[in-house]
């Protein structure tokens, strides 16, 4: 058993509306920003899970993030398994 | 009128803070209101169930993402695929909507702040647990008191909920940006009914409103007319 | 004495001094903490004490006057009113959202350690202006952490003050007063009795939050200095509305079901503090065991457990034999309980590693209170007020008012007005079904009720007033009388709903107690208060200073803060509000003498200019006016009331058009002093024709002047020879001000 | 000039409490999720940036981030330049 660290992104679902990223998007020229575009405003999380090996610990976050960080009705939650086990 | 009080179950999350308002305005119409803590599991006593407003775990990562997983829910779905009134209002409705009882999401309002008003609403079906007997059309003023009321569906639901007649009660000058001005659903029995309003806030004459016992009248109306007419089974 | 440490902690070398002489030796490293927490400006008021002394604190219906966690008051029917106010202005200036979010957490201990159930919170704010950029991110993030907060937590925000002014540029007041209603029965005071008791510590794990904070934040001024700012970042607190929602129910679960023998929330100085303060109250010592604390993060030495102001804690006294019961119901809430201390009767605090283990500190509980030193700093008014003899006197000359135009008068009128509900529109000012008059009116009006709080049944509904008032214009001119027209605003505010004003409590926003000048200010603001609280029989039941309010090495205007709180005997729909009816006549009750000194008009619109002394308060008039004018509130012999604070009549007459969408013809106002001017005991009220000569009868037999000023109606602002403005234009103003200033990037 | 893609990680600076992440962590064993902890719960920013290499878009949102999506008192951002200018 090996311990990964995994980060899960949720980010709306395209089409969803997103008015957090279209008001910082907005704010940006002011701030002397140009050039920037698209931005979406999503949610991060770290969490620690304890796994055989870097596939099984993919899948719990995976099924984690199904069932509870994200809601699919309107978000997507994408999963990268960072720390290998320690040797 | 029923000859025995309703009885409505009023379901506590932690967090939960609408509770004791909701069981009060219900009494004063004449039910019995008993608060259920959210461990429990069954509601089977229980003539409606609410669930009322507040923060169930905080709100912490969306509203009602922790609450869907408390034991009473099972007994909520249960409940509510036997036919029992259940209806959630504000974070309920969160609760509802996360737990697939009613279709769609609630998203963060358009404007990005908490909103707390008053608003007007019109019914626009009568074919829910809430609304059932109440005329169409009938304007009502319902305070709103929430960040994620922002009611969001795909094009098939909102369809889906538009040809049923699942869309009850609609905002006059919407507040939050819900898709067609939505502020109330309900599933396909009419029995699970959530709403963004908070009709126990307009339960009152020191508090501006009366309107929201419109909506709680009819609720306990319904309850009781599912009652044995020698009283409880 | 080791070296210079005590010093780096804030501590003077006369304190380390005493504190050998308390000891009869060296303090260690942890015990020097200890001391320099609780003896700090922040907790042991050292040099305000001497000054609070006097302010009138006794009352018929005080039942807990100042020094406890809240002043409580008999509301009648067996139920009493918890209040209390509380700044968290440094915290705030850093981290906006979360400073104002933890201020509101911890006033909220305050209130349900007395037993209370909390139903309302006031935020009396004040930001530099919202022109700028950096001002604009602190106040939208004090607005939005009192809204994340209070309204997740349960608890409505129902009224409030949004002030903008120059001084507050770096540094930011963010006030919070919470009220709360209790059976009397169930009253419960922070002292620890009975040896052998436990001391159970309720809530969140303890962190390394605010170590020092009391010391460094709360006491430290702000500087431009970017190393001095990053060394404070680590003290952040983090609120947890959900963890205090839990702890609300669990502690008054405990408290109904008799289960505890003494209760104090965790604020300032966290543990030492509540340890001490609840064993020298109740002439007892107390054992801590610093390993039995659950901490959030390994590591914690002893000074940091001790000190740590960790949000979202409590500290019960139980019996041992009710320690099952409380645990039982602190799992049912999902609270977090252990015991982490044992009452002893030696009078000292003592912490140890393990119960058996080592003893870490060893000092006796009451001095951290009661020797806390006393300072008697110097005072000495501003040179601007010193004539020839050295004397203090008014100082400056009214400034009579330039001569301006009709579209001027109009232009300087939309400028002054704002309407707050850009902040309160986001929070929940309703819960508990209790709000009967929201915000945006002269007062909050509440029913006198709350979740297993409620009168005998069959008894008239009953109600309470709370309003909060301030005003550092009227207290830059003169700290003394501007600090009575504040009381006498107050009070009248509540007035306005039909209450009897019975209590006060103070929130005192001052500058750097070292500046002679500062000190004076606060000396004369209490005398003010003093006066016109006892004047107007209002007893204040307590209070809180904030000093070290300054930015780059400038003080503060000197802003004290009033909360008061009113009661109604019977409440009945209709409260009027600021608000005018069609065809009805508007009216001034009260006299007609005012002021530019100090006034918005002269702060804030371009031209004007500053100067001259404020009027005068006529306190038995003000008694008189208070008691005529909620009897006619009462009797709904008014359609509409509005006090006239700042703005003078023409703010006030302008906002009752705007929130009734009602215009008026108004005459007799002859200038720009008449209409912009402010003077205490003045009211507007809107009558129904039929009820002016009784109502002038009535203002008559009370000796209260009344002037018949116009009438209301139509769709335009018209003060006859001065002013003519369309309603439309008015209310897009009043409604677009702050949504306009803050939609800035 | 090429359009780069960013994503930008904010989470709360250790030592500071993530309450949002500590309540998901106790929710977790309820739903059958064990061996799983230290949850933190952030933000995630996706956003378009043009500029002449990865380099000086990295410097871009590395300024964005710190002025306008993470208040450097309580939180970091990490940033991850993700997608080469197309050719
Ligand atoms: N920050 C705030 N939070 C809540 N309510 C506020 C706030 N600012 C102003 N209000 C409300 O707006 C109304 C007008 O405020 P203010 O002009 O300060 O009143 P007054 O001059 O009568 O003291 C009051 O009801 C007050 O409670
Ligand atoms: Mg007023």
């Amino acid at each position: 058993m090996g311990n990964f660290e995994a980060l899960v992104e949720v980010q709306l679902r395209p089409g969803i509306s997103d008015p957090q990223g279209a008001t910082i998007e907005r704010a940006l020229p002011a701030l002397g920003f140009t050039g920037v575009s698209g931005v979406r405003a999503g949610k991060a999380f770290r969490l620690q899970v304890e796994a055989p090996d870097d596939q099984a610990a993919r899948r719990i976050v995976e099924e984690l993030s199904e069932r509870l960080l994200a809601n699919p009705v309107i978000e997507a939650a994408s999963v990268s398994i960072i720390s290998p086990p320690p040797a | 009128m029923a000859l025995v009080a309703v009885r409505v179950g009023v379901v506590v999350f932690p967090g939960t803070n609408c509770e004791h308002d909701v069981a009060e305005a219900l009494v004063e119409l004449g039910a019995e209101a008993q608060l259920v803590w959210h461990g429990s599991a069954s509601l089977d006593a229980l003539d409606a169930v609410v669930l009322p407003g507040g923060f169930a775990h905080g709100d912490y990562l969306r509203p009602g993402a922790i609450a869907r997983f408390s034991p009473v829910m099972a007994g909520v779905r249960e409940y509510a695929a036997g036919g029992g009134p259940v209806v959630g209002i504000c974070n309920g409705f969160q609760v509802l909507t996360e737990a697939h009882l009613l279709p769609g999401a609630l998203q963060k309002n358009k404007g990005l702040t908490f909103l707390c008003r008053m608003t007007e609403l019109e019914v626009t079906s009568d074919r829910s647990a809430l609304t059932a007997g109440v005329e169409l059309g009938r304007r009502l003023l319902v305070p709103v008191n929430h960040f994620e009321g922002n009611y969001t569906a795909g094009p098939a639901t909102l369809r889906r909920l538009e040809d049923e007649g699942r869309v009850v009660l609609r905002y006059v000058d919407n507040p939050n940006g819900s898709v067609h001005d939505i502020a109330g659903i309900c599933n396909e029995g009419g029995n699970v009914v959530g709403l963004m309003p908070h009709p126990e806030r307009a339960s009152h004459e020191l508090l501006g409103s009366t309107d929201g016992l419109v909506l709680l009248r009819a609720l306990l109306a319904w309850a009781g007319a599912r009652l044995e007419p020698a009283g409880r089974g | 004495m080791n070296g210079s440490l005590h010093r780096e902690l804030g501590l003077t070398d006369e304190e380390a001094v005493s504190i050998e002489r308390i000891l009869g030796r060296g303090p260690n490293h942890l015990e020097l903490a200890m001391y320099a927490v609780m003896w700090s400006e922040h907790c042991s008021y050292k040099s305000s004490r001497v000054h609070l002394r006097r302010l009138p604190t006794e009352g018929p219906g005080v039942l807990v006057g100042p020094g406890e966690n809240a002043g409580v008051i008999d509301a009648g029917d067996g139920i009493a009113v918890a209040i209390r106010i509380e700044s968290h202005n440094h915290p705030s200036a850093i981290e906006p959202y979360q400073g104002a979010a933890t201020g509101v957490g911890g006033i909220i201990r305050d209130i349900f350690t007395m037993g209370a159930r909390p139903i309302a919170l006031m935020d009396p704010l004040r930001f530099g202006p919202p022109t700028d950029a950096r001002n604009r991110w602190v106040a939208s993030g004090v607005v939005s952490g009192i809204s994340g907060y209070g309204n997740a937590v349960g608890v409505p925000t129902v009224g409030g003050e949004l002030e903008f002014g120059s001084c507050y540029a770096g540094n930011p007041l963010v006030n919070v007063l919470c009220c709360g209603l209790l059976p009397k029965d169930r009253l419960v005071l922070g002292r620890a009795g009975g040896v052998g008791n436990l001391a159970v510590l309720l809530g969140s794990t303890t962190g390394r939050d605010g170590i020092g904070g009391v010391s460094v934040l709360a006491s430290a001024a702000f500087t431009d200095d970017p190393d001095a700012e990053a060394s404070k970042r680590p003290n952040v607190q983090v609120g947890d509305p959900f963890e205090e929602k839990r702890l609300i129910e669990a502690t008054l679960e405990l408290l109904d079901k008799h289960l505890v023998v003494g209760i104090q929330d965790l604020g300032g100085a966290g543990l030492t503090c509540a340890t001490s303060e609840t064993a020298s109250r109740g002439g007892v010592g107390m054992d801590v065991d610093v390993e039995a604390v659950p901490l959030r993060e390994p590591g914690l030495a002893p000074y940091e457990v001790m000190t740590s102001e960790s949000q979202e804690r409590m500290l019960a006294i139980i019996t041992p034999e009710a320690l099952s019961s409380v645990l039982d119901v602190c799992q049912r809430w999902e609270v977090r309980a252990s015991v982490v201390g044992k009452v002893t009767a030696t009078g000292r605090l003592r912490v140890l590693k393990g119960w058996d283990g080592e003893v870490l500190a060893d000092v006796p509980a009451a001095s951290l209170h009661e020797d806390a030193p006393v300072c008697y700093r110097p005072m000495r008014p501003p040179a601007r007020l010193l004539d020839g003899d050295g004397m203090a006197t008014n100082g400056g000359v009214p400034t009579p008012p330039p001569p301006t135009s009709e579209a001027d008068v109009a232009h300087d009128l939309l400028s002054l007005l704002a309407d707050p509900s850009w902040a309160f529109g986001q929070y929940d000012h309703q819960l508990f079904r209790n709000t009967v008059v929201a915000p945006g009116a002269d007062a909050a009006l509440l029913r006198l009720s709350a979740p297993g709080v409620r009168a005998p049944s069959g008894s008239p509904a009953r109600g309470i007033a709370l309003s909060t008032d301030g005003n550092p214009r009227w207290c830059a001119v003169d700290p003394r009388a501007g600090t009575r027209l504040i009381v006498a605003e107050s009070a009248l505010n509540v007035a306005c709903t039909g209450a009897t004003p019975v209590a006060l409590v103070n929130c005192l926003n001052f500058g750097n107690p070292e500046h002679a000048e500062v000190m004076w200010q606060f000396s004369e603001a209490i005398d003010g208060m003093a006066e016109a609280c006892t004047g107007l029989g209002i007893p204040v039941v307590g209070g809180n200073v904030s000093f070290y309010n300054e930015s780059r090495g400038t003080d503060i205007d000197p802003t004290p803060v009033v909360g008061t709180l009113g009661l109604v005997d019977r409440l009945r729909p209709g409260t009027p509000t600021p608000a005018l009816t069609d065809r009805s006549t508007v009216l001034l009750l009260g006299p007609s003498s005012v002021s530019l000194a100090g006034s918005r008009w002269v702060a804030e619109c371009p031209g004007s200019q500053a100067g001259g002394a404020l009027a005068e308060l006529d306190l038995e008039l003000h008694s008189r006016l208070l008691e005529l004018l909620a009897a006619l509130v009462n009797e709904r012999l008014v359609d509409g009331v509005h006090d006239v604070s700042d703005g003078g009549l023409g703010v006030a007459l302008a906002e009752m058009a705007v929130k009734s969408g009602t215009g008026f013809r108004v005459s007799g106002i002859t200038g720009l002093a008449e209409l912009f001017g402010e003077g205490p005991s003045r009211v507007l009220i809107s009558v129904p024709p039929a009820n002016v000569q009784l109502i002038t009868d009535r203002a008559g037999a009370a000796g209260v002047p009344t002037a018949a000023l116009g009438t209301a109606g139509g769709d335009r602002l018209i003060v006859e020879g001065l002013l003519d403005l369309s309603l439309a234009e008015a209310e897009a103003a009043w409604k677009g001000a702050l949504p306009t200033v803050f939609s800035a990037p």
